[in-house]
């Protein structure tokens, strides 16, 4: 049984409309990546999901219950944890008060969550008084994951965790997601650096012009020839 | 038939499309509304028509100031909220420029007694000069910054020209004065003699009296009212050609992007200091036109109430669009400047109110014995306060609803010639064998 | 937008503006000399310079209170609330309509009271409304300012701010414009533009004999002082003592990146709108308190100096707020040894505001957001 | 300037350096130096960057590339070092001067002016219009003058537009075109201030292969006309496919320099930016 | 340190505060609290109001107020038409207002028909002496004369009401008063017989009953800063339209505010224009008169202040249309002048002025009657703008030596 399961799903923004009849479905502990041009709507995907796209069609179901209309805090408390593509920390609070801004919504701080970041991510102990925005750009996204960590998610949507990563910072990053999966966190990852993140991953979906082109496992889609010339250059 | 009434329909809106349209249209329905409210007070001809002259008088000038702000606001995205500084110093300066050296009568303060076109030109210059002593620091701030030091700049002069300090000065020896809080008193003659001591004024004069009945100091406020207009037709027609031009061009970058601006080789402080001090020195001949053939001048005329009204009218015709500021100013003076001062007097002519109730308490309490009367009544005496929540809440609405405006959806094509068909393409080559 | 400023002061602008801080603080150096000089060998009298600094602070109070409402909403909304001012007489007519009830029961019609003596009669001075004689009156009305007010700002925000929430803020901007007409307007709609007195006349005072004169305080310039003295600090250590401070600050760096947290962004918004016109309305009710008159369009007036405090402060945060109040308060106040009278008082705040803003335009505090 | 200046950048540079063409270096930057705060965001680049080739600029993020490209434009103003572009000082100059002496950048992030068309877009950028003069707009002899030349540059504009193969959106809002049509925007409006050298900040990032290709071909065909180019980018095959020399930036200085297969064997660049895999 | 001289201070004897209720609660609420060292205080007619004691929270015994006072042949007439018709005592300029209106009509029924320059003609044949005299109980009477073309004199209840050559009452009368218990204590007056009546004026009045109705126009301030002042005021001008109501003409008098404002008043004074009233009662503070002036004589319409004081409306450039029925400040800054130097003993004075042409020139001609004709010496003239929160500073400044 699927956990997250999007089903015949149109949105857009405002009065334009990007994805059409987008069918995604994440099951229990699964590691889900979407790769596709630019522009496809990948990220319209994931924000779709969250409830900050404009809704015109379709259904949303986390666990069964659907989840479309309902607010960004309503759906972290369902135990769906999200981080943006870009801009994902808050650059004038320091990498402890980051993280707090997770767990914002429980009435306390989880000290044991923190800690297990801070074990995860051993860095960000160190700074925990710097200033995020003064971080490199890897760190930045460690904090933004550690961010969405905080709540112990059962599912985290990762908007492109490699995006703008230097090609040493690339591996180190794919290493830290594949961890988060080893603990027990369903996984839907965008990822422009398809080849490493369809290795890595359970299912793969190609989305294109808003709209789903192929679904199938990884090495699957890695080894398909049309796949490769087409999305991932060869 | 159908298809008839829907083809009505489509030339109706393809001559909607045309800006003389628009201004006719609005205009008109605007100067005959008021002709028929005039009839309705029981107004003679010459009341009529002096009502439409002073509406004239007003929407001309609001409409140049309303353009200048276009200028910077809707096509260099420069935020000024200090209009009323600007328009200020023009007239000030002008006045004091032209005022006779010996003081007599009741005009306490002397001024350089120059003629009264350098006086406008020193006023014009003068206004431009404080917008070039505003840009320098200015420009460099953040648009809402921005705003607040014009604002402040607009403060400081009225405060300035009010203080005691500048009431009377001397410069190279000269006694000047602003006269502090009391203003300056004209006591040179009218500035738009040139035009009235024409041979051709007195047949105006007779005109005016045939017709409506008009004596000479009417027809010549009919003939300032359309001096008036000729000026403002002169801004659209200066601000129109600057906006479709190069420079224009340079504006709309800046609005949108300047720093890419500046990476395309454009000096963008250079364009928007020009085009700021541009603005302020219309908004400088604005405010000279606006008051410097009455009796006096104080300076509670500028306080910033007046800057508000000018954004509202902008507002209202659409930042970006000269057409826009000349219909938005229009409809600010008839409907919420003018206007409700002349629905409460048809009112009154029509309804007898009783005595209103003294306070908004004595007004309410008998509502909830269900009695509004009382209410009402108190909201009719209240009438000059409402207009200004009128005015507020347009601002309030206009922003939800429609937020461009009449017309500022309508992006005016920057360039000098029309961009619309490819240079030497077949329509060009069809017309004629000239091109090879 | 800010990048042109950007490569402005990053740039060639640097020196300039080190040469302007130079000038700027040289005067200011002078100036302060000048005093020194002036007071020491007794050109300016001693007991005046007090009396002013006295005068300044108080009033500083005032604004430095009004504007950290000011500056809150500034930073997370990211506009610049000209309706602000309008708050602040709200708050000082609703606060003074529940202490003219209070102490005055009876005395006159409700409406009358409660619409704070719209006509003349029975007023502040026949009701006998100070802190020494009537300060449960008083204590009421300060509360009722506040709360009221923050309400009162909370519903504006909904029917007006709400449906704009994704403008940018020069539309916001231009909104609050209207925002400030209608409001002031409807003030004089329902509480008349009558100005009137509200308090006793005759307070008790502790007077200081400094040297060559007297420099009195009396009991509701204390009043002031420790009112705005406590609700600041209140504010302060809500802001640190709960996460809404610093989901505050998160919100004002990144608004959408506050949402997906799940933070819940309009919560924060009704918060911050409600601390802001909480503290707004109580500025107002003990400007009234202190200056013993009340007028529709006090905060109006106001408003400009809360812009320059704000801003010389620094956008964001309360520190800055308050510090640049008692700035732009003591130094208007102080100008008057320079330039007698009162021409110039405001004059010289507005000179001040824009001098920060040419040499540092994040302001005093800029950048540090203190909540 | 600073004292941060490592040493007097003019001739005995070159002198300790006998390089026989001079004249073909387009843009040389020396011990470039620039600070945010406690931030040195590039501590002492220098590099050389030969008239007419194609030239990569790559390095981890944050090393300091984007902000090296704000400091030869004049976007920021350098804390220390030089920069000179054909021989000439233009250290610390401002922007739009160095659009005049035909420098010119793209954003990495494409910036169109959304609300004008492309044509007014293309329009814009052109070097020493008349009508960019105020009163020449305004007064009617003036203005015959101003229209001509708006025709002639209309006549240019379409040239590019074909030369891009974008003349069907050319009425079309510049916010309303796709990303890569975006990208073939900001590039034609850097071709149309005729500069001499283009830096072009990560034209590729975000835009998909097909389109990549078009982009890289007219590139070519440019360079075949004269123009220099230096292009950061993250792609290191299309570095190597690409470019004749590569520079490499780390930690706000110059790692290596060379030709790409050099320093793809460079061991300090693979540990500083590549990684362990190629 | 310090000069020892200096403790206690010496500034000023009287301190005169010129200006209007509205910022006067302030001033003297600031006065009382930090400033009141003793020092005498004057104020003229803008501060004339019985209820500023209950605003202010304090007796203010040490305040003197001069101002016009309704010293007219008649003025006890008025005062029991006043008292009966608003049971409450006319306050300030109410007087002048009645016959400021009164005149208006008169003048109009004299021309015989709306049309401002024929009133302007008859103006002085209604007011100035010669002719049967009428007060203002007798106004029916007065109607019916003027009517039949009479040459009559108007005795008003302000003052005899005789314009002189430039339009101003040639004689005034000021009361000193004090505020007391219940309001406003007039303790003395005092009477000029300022210039001679005179100046142009028709020769006849057509005069006749069979004609259309009467138009007369009231632009007062009923809002803004003299809204306390003014709204008695206008119900003073209406009071006189009323004492038509027995004759044969059906009086049309419209009413409209200034908001002591300059826009509002050109505005609506424009309005009054178009709608064809010939005469225009109003405007009420002198700012907004000047104003005014140059709109309603190029219109041809006559304008009758009862309230502005200002001395540059005597000489200002109104073709004969500007007449009023309070007297200049020319008399005001005398009277005050002698009360400082003679009732209240000071040897030096300063003022503290509202910053308008009311306020600057009634300063200005304070402190130079009291240095020229009671000898004194006058310190500080400090100006201060309405509507601010503390005057602390212009105290200081006014009050120091
Ligand atoms: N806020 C927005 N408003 C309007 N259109 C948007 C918005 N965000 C994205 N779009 C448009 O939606 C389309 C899909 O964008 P999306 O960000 O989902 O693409 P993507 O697949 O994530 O691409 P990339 O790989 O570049 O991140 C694009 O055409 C984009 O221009
Ligand atoms: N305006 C600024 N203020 C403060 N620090 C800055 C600023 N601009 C850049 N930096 C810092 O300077 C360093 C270099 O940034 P730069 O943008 O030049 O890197 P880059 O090499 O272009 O990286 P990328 O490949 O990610 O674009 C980074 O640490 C960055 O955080
Ligand atoms: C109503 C009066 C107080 C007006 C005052 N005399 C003036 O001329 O301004
Ligand atoms: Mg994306
Ligand atoms: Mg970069």
């Amino acid at each position: 049984m699927s956990m997250l399961d999007v089903n015949g799903l149109d949105a857009g923004y405002g009065d334009l409309q990007i994805l059409s009849d987008v069918d995604l479905t994440v099951a229990e502990e699964e590691y889900v990546v979407i790769v596709g041009p630019n522009g496809a709507g990948k990220s319209t995907a994931m924000k779709s999901v969250f409830g900050l796209t404009t809704y015109m069609g379709g259904s949303v179901e986390f666990r069964e219950e659907e989840i479309t209309g309902r607010t960004p805090d309503e759906i972290i408390h369902q135990g769906i944890g999200y981080v943006p593509q870009n801009d994902n920390v808050f650059a004038s609070l320091t990498v402890e008060e980051n993280l707090e801004m997770g767990a914002y919504i429980l009435d306390e701080v989880p000290e044991d969550a923190l800690e297990s970041v801070y074990d995860q991510f051993p860095i960000l102990r160190e700074r925990k008084d710097q200033k995020a925005g003064s971080m490199s750009g890897g760190q930045q996204q460690m904090v933004a994951m550690g961010r969405a960590l905080m709540l112990d998610p059962d599912l985290l949507l990762l908007d492109e965790p490699s995006a703008g990563l230097a090609p040493d910072l690339v591996d180190e990053m794919f290493d830290h997601v594949d961890a988060i999966n080893d603990n027990g966190t369903a996984l839907l990852v965008v990822e422009q650096n398809a080849k490493k993140a369809l290795r890595r991953c359970d299912r793969g979906y190609v989305l294109v012009q808003g709209q789903n082109r192929y679904v199938d496992s990884g090495d699957a889609l890695l080894n398909d020839e049309e796949v490769r010339q087409q999305f991932l250059g060869g | 038939m159908s298809t008839n009434t829907t083809d009505r329909r489509a030339q109706l809106e393809s001559l909607w499309e045309h800006d003389a349209v628009k201004i006719l249209a609005v205009f008109g329905t605007i100067y005959i509304t008021y002709a028929l409210v005039g009839l309705a007070l029981g107004y003679s001809l010459d009341g009529i028509v002096n009502t439409l002259r002073r509406m004239t008088y007003l929407i001309a000038v609001y409409g140049m100031v309303t353009l200048a702000l276009n200028l910077h606001w809707g096509y260099t995205g420069l935020f000024n909220i200090g209009i009323a500084g600007f328009m200020a110093v023009g007239l000030y300066v002008t006045m004091i420029l032209a005022k006779p050296a010996d003081p007599t009568g009741a005009a306490q303060y002397a001024g350089l007694g120059l003629p009264m076109p350098i006086a406008i030109i020193g006023g014009v210059v003068a206004a431009g000069l404080a917008g070039l002593i505003v840009a320098i620091p200015a420009l460099r701030l953040r648009a809402d910054y921005f705003a607040i030091t014009t604002i402040a700049f607009a403060e400081i002069v009225r405060l300035g020209i009010t203080s005691g300090a500048l009431q009377e000065f001397t410069i190279f020896g000269t006694e000047l004065g602003t006269g502090g809080g009391r203003g300056l008193i004209r006591n040179y003659g009218d500035p738009m003699n040139v035009i009235f001591e024409l041979e051709v004024f007195s047949s105006f004069v007779d005109l005016t009296n045939s017709l409506f009945g008009f004596g000479p100091t009417q027809a010549r406020a009919l003939a300032y009212s359309m001096v008036l207009v000729l000026v403002l037709v002169g801004i659209y027609w200066l601000i129109q050609r600057t906006s479709r031009s190069p420079f224009g061009r340079v504006l709309k970058a800046i609005r949108e992007d300047e720093e890419a601006a500046q990476s395309l080789g454009k000096n963008t402080n250079h364009f928007k200091i020009k085009v700021f001090v541009l603005g302020c020195a219309l908004m400088g001949l604005a405010g000279i036109l606006w008051r410097f053939r009455r009796t006096g001048v104080t300076p509670e005329a500028f306080r910033p109430h007046v800057t508000f009204y000018i954004w509202i009218a902008l507002i209202i015709g659409g930042a970006g669009s000269n057409t826009g500021s000349v219909l938005g100013s229009g409809l600010f003076v008839a409907i919420l400047f003018e206007g409700p001062q002349y629905f409460r007097r048809l009112v009154d002519q029509v309804v007898t109110f009783g005595d209103a109730p003294n306070t908004f308490a004595g007004s309410v309490a008998p509502i909830l014995s269900g009695d509004v009367a009382p209410f009402v009544r108190y909201t009719f005496e209240e009438f000059t306060t409402l207009q200004f929540v009128l005015m507020g809440v347009a601002l309030i609405v206009l922003m939800h609803r429609r937020p461009e405006g009449l017309l500022g959806h309508r992006e005016e094509t920057a360039a000098a010639i029309p961009l619309t068909r490819r240079p030497g393409d077949e329509s060009t080559a069809g017309r004629g064998g000239d091109s090879s | 937008m800010s990048t042109v400023d950007t490569v402005i002061d990053r740039g060639r602008g640097m020196t300039t503006e080190q040469l302007l801080l130079l000038v700027v603080g040289l005067g200011a150096f002078l100036l302060l000399g000048d005093l020194i000089i002036g007071i020491l060998n007794g050109t300016y009298s001693i007991s005046r310079v007090a009396r002013y600094v006295v005068e300044g602070t108080l009033y500083g109070l005032i604004i430095g209170l009004a504007g950290i409402g000011l500056s809150m909403t500034y930073s997370i909304l990211n506009f610049a609330n000209f309706a602000h001012g309008d708050y602040v007489t709200s708050g000082a007519f609703f606060g003074w309509g529940v202490t003219y009830l209070v102490a005055g029961w009876g005395a006159a019609s409700f409406g009358h009271l409660v619409l704070v003596a719209p006509q003349r009669g029975v007023g502040g001075a026949q009701l006998e409304i100070a802190i020494t004689s009537t300060p449960f009156a008083i204590m009421a009305g300060l509360l009722v300012a506040g709360i009221g007010t923050a309400l009162f700002v909370y519903l504006i925000d909904r029917i007006v701010y709400k449906p704009m929430r994704g403008s940018g803020g020069i539309p916001l901007l231009i909104t609050s414009i209207g925002v400030a007409f209608a409001l002031r307007y409807i003030i004089v709609f329902v509480y008349s533009n009558r100005t009137r007195g509200t308090t006793l006349g005759g307070l008790p005072s502790f007077d200081l004999l400094l040297v060559d004169g007297w420099v009195s305080i009396d009991v509701h310039d204390g009043t002031l002082i420790v009112a705005a003295v406590a609700l600041m600090l209140g504010v302060h250590l809500m802001l640190q003592r709960t996460k809404l401070g610093k989901a505050m600050r998160a919100m004002s760096d990144n608004r959408d990146l506050a949402l997906v947290t799940g933070i819940p962004t309009e919560q924060i918004i009704r918060w911050t709108w409600m601390i802001g016109g909480g503290l707004a309305g109580s500025a107002g009710y003990l400007m009234v308190l202190w200056t013993g008159t009340i007028d529709w369009q006090f905060g109006w007036l106001l408003l400009l100096l809360i812009f320059a405090a704000v801003i010389l402060g620094g956008i964001g945060s309360i520190y800055g707020a308050i510090f640049g109040g008692l700035i732009i308060g003591i130094s208007m106040h102080l100008s008057m040894v320079w330039l007698p009278g009162g021409d110039f008082t405001t004059i010289t705040a507005f000179l001040i505001m824009i001098l920060v803003l040419m040499i540092k335009p994040s302001g005093l505090f800029g950048g540090k957001t203190t909540a | 300037m600073s004292d941060t200046e490592i040493e007097s950048p003019e001739v005995p540079n070159d002198a300790a350096d006998p390089d026989p063409q001079r004249n073909d270096i387009e843009l040389s930057v020396d011990g470039l130096v620039k600070r945010f705060g406690g931030i040195t965001a590039v501590d002492g680049a220098s590099f050389e960057v030969e008239s007419g080739a194609m030239t990569g600029l790559i390095g981890p993020n944050g090393a300091g590339k984007s902000t090296t490209f704000h400091c030869i434009t004049g976007i920021h103003r350098p804390d220390g070092g030089t920069v000179r572009f054909q021989g000439r000082d233009i250290t610390g100059i401002r922007p739009y001067e160095c659009a005049d002496y035909g420098l010119v950048r793209t954003f990495q992030i494409a910036r169109e002016m959304a609300n004008m068309t492309v044509l007014e877009n293309l329009m814009l950028p052109a070097q020493n219009q008349s009508g960019e003069q105020l009163w020449r707009s305004v007064l009617p002899f003036a203005r015959q003058e101003v229209e001509r030349e708006e025709r002639e540059l209309l006549e240019r504009v379409w040239e590019v537009l074909e030369f891009f193969e974008i003349e069907h959106i050319a009425e079309e809002k510049a916010g309303n075109l796709s990303g890569g049509q975006r990208k073939l925007l900001e590039m034609a409006r850097a071709l149309m201030i005729e500069p001499e050298m283009l830096l072009l900040d990560e034209p590729f990032a975000g835009v998909n292969p097909t389109l990549e290709h078009k982009l890289l071909d007219h590139i070519h065909e440019l360079r075949e006309e004269g123009y220099t180019f230096l292009i950061v980018e993250h792609d290191m095959d299309l570095i190597m496919e690409n470019c004749e020399r590569v520079i490499v930036m780390h930690q706000g200085s110059v790692l290596a320099e060379g030709a790409p297969e050099t320093i793809t064997s460079n061991e300090q660049v693979i540990e500083a930016y590549l990684g362990g895999e190629v | 340190i310090g000069d020892e001289d200096e403790v206690g201070g010496d500034g000023p004897d009287v301190l005169n505060i010129i200006g209007y209720p509205e910022s006067g609660i302030q001033i003297f609420r600031d006065f009382y609290s930090d400033h009141d060292n003793g020092t005498e205080i004057i104020v003229p007619d803008g501060m004339q109001d019985g209820d500023l004691p209950n605003e202010v929270g304090n007796d203010m015994e040490n305040v003197t107020g001069t101002g016009p006072s309704s010293d007219g042949p008649n003025e006890d007439a008025y005062t029991d038409l006043y008292e009966d018709a608003y049971d409450a005592t006319p306050g300030v300029f109410t007087a002048h207002t009645f016959d400021a209106v009164a005149v208006c009509i008169l003048a109009n029924i004299a021309a015989g028909e709306n049309d401002g320059e024929a009133i302007r003609g008859q103006m002085r044949r209604i007011a100035n002496p010669n002719g049967d005299e009428y007060g203002p109980g007798e106004l029916e009477e007065a109607a019916a004369a003027a009517a039949d073309g009479d040459d009559i004199n108007y005795q008003g209840a302000s003052s005899t009401v005789d314009f002189d050559d430039v339009g101003d009452p040639a004689e005034a009368a000021y009361d000193v008063w004090e505020l007391g218990g219940d309001g406003i204590e007039t303790v003395d007056t005092v009477t000029f017989e300022g210039s001679d009546p005179g100046g142009e004026m028709d020769d006849d009045s057509p005069g006749g009953t069979d004609r259309d109705d009467v138009m007369v126009s009231m632009l007062l301030p009923e809002t803004g800063d003299l809204g306390q002042l003014g709204t008695p005021m206008v119900q003073a001008g209406e009071l006189a339209a009323d004492q038509f109501d027995g004759t044969d003409f059906d009086i049309d008098l419209q009413v409209e505010d200034t908001e002591t404002d300059e826009d509002t008043t050109i505005s609506n004074g424009g309005a009054l224009i178009d709608a064809g009233y010939p005469s225009i009662v109003g405007a009420g503070s002198s700012g907004n008169t000047v104003s005014f002036v140059g709109d309603s004589s190029s219109a041809n319409v006559v304008q009758c202040s009862p309230s502005s004081t200002a001395l540059s409306l005597s000489d200002i450039d109104d073709d004969g249309y500007f007449f009023r029925t309070a007297p200049s400040d020319l008399l005001q800054g005398q009277v005050m002048a002698e009360v400082a130097a003679n009732r209240l003993g000071a040897e030096t004075v300063a003022t503290m002025y509202v910053n308008n042409d009311y306020g600057q020139q009634l300063s200005e001609q304070f402190v130079s009657a009291f240095e020229d004709e009671q000898g004194g010496e006058g310190l500080n003239q400090v100006s201060f703008e309405s509507e601010q929160g503390s005057y602390s500073g212009e105290l200081e400044s006014a009050l120091s030596d």
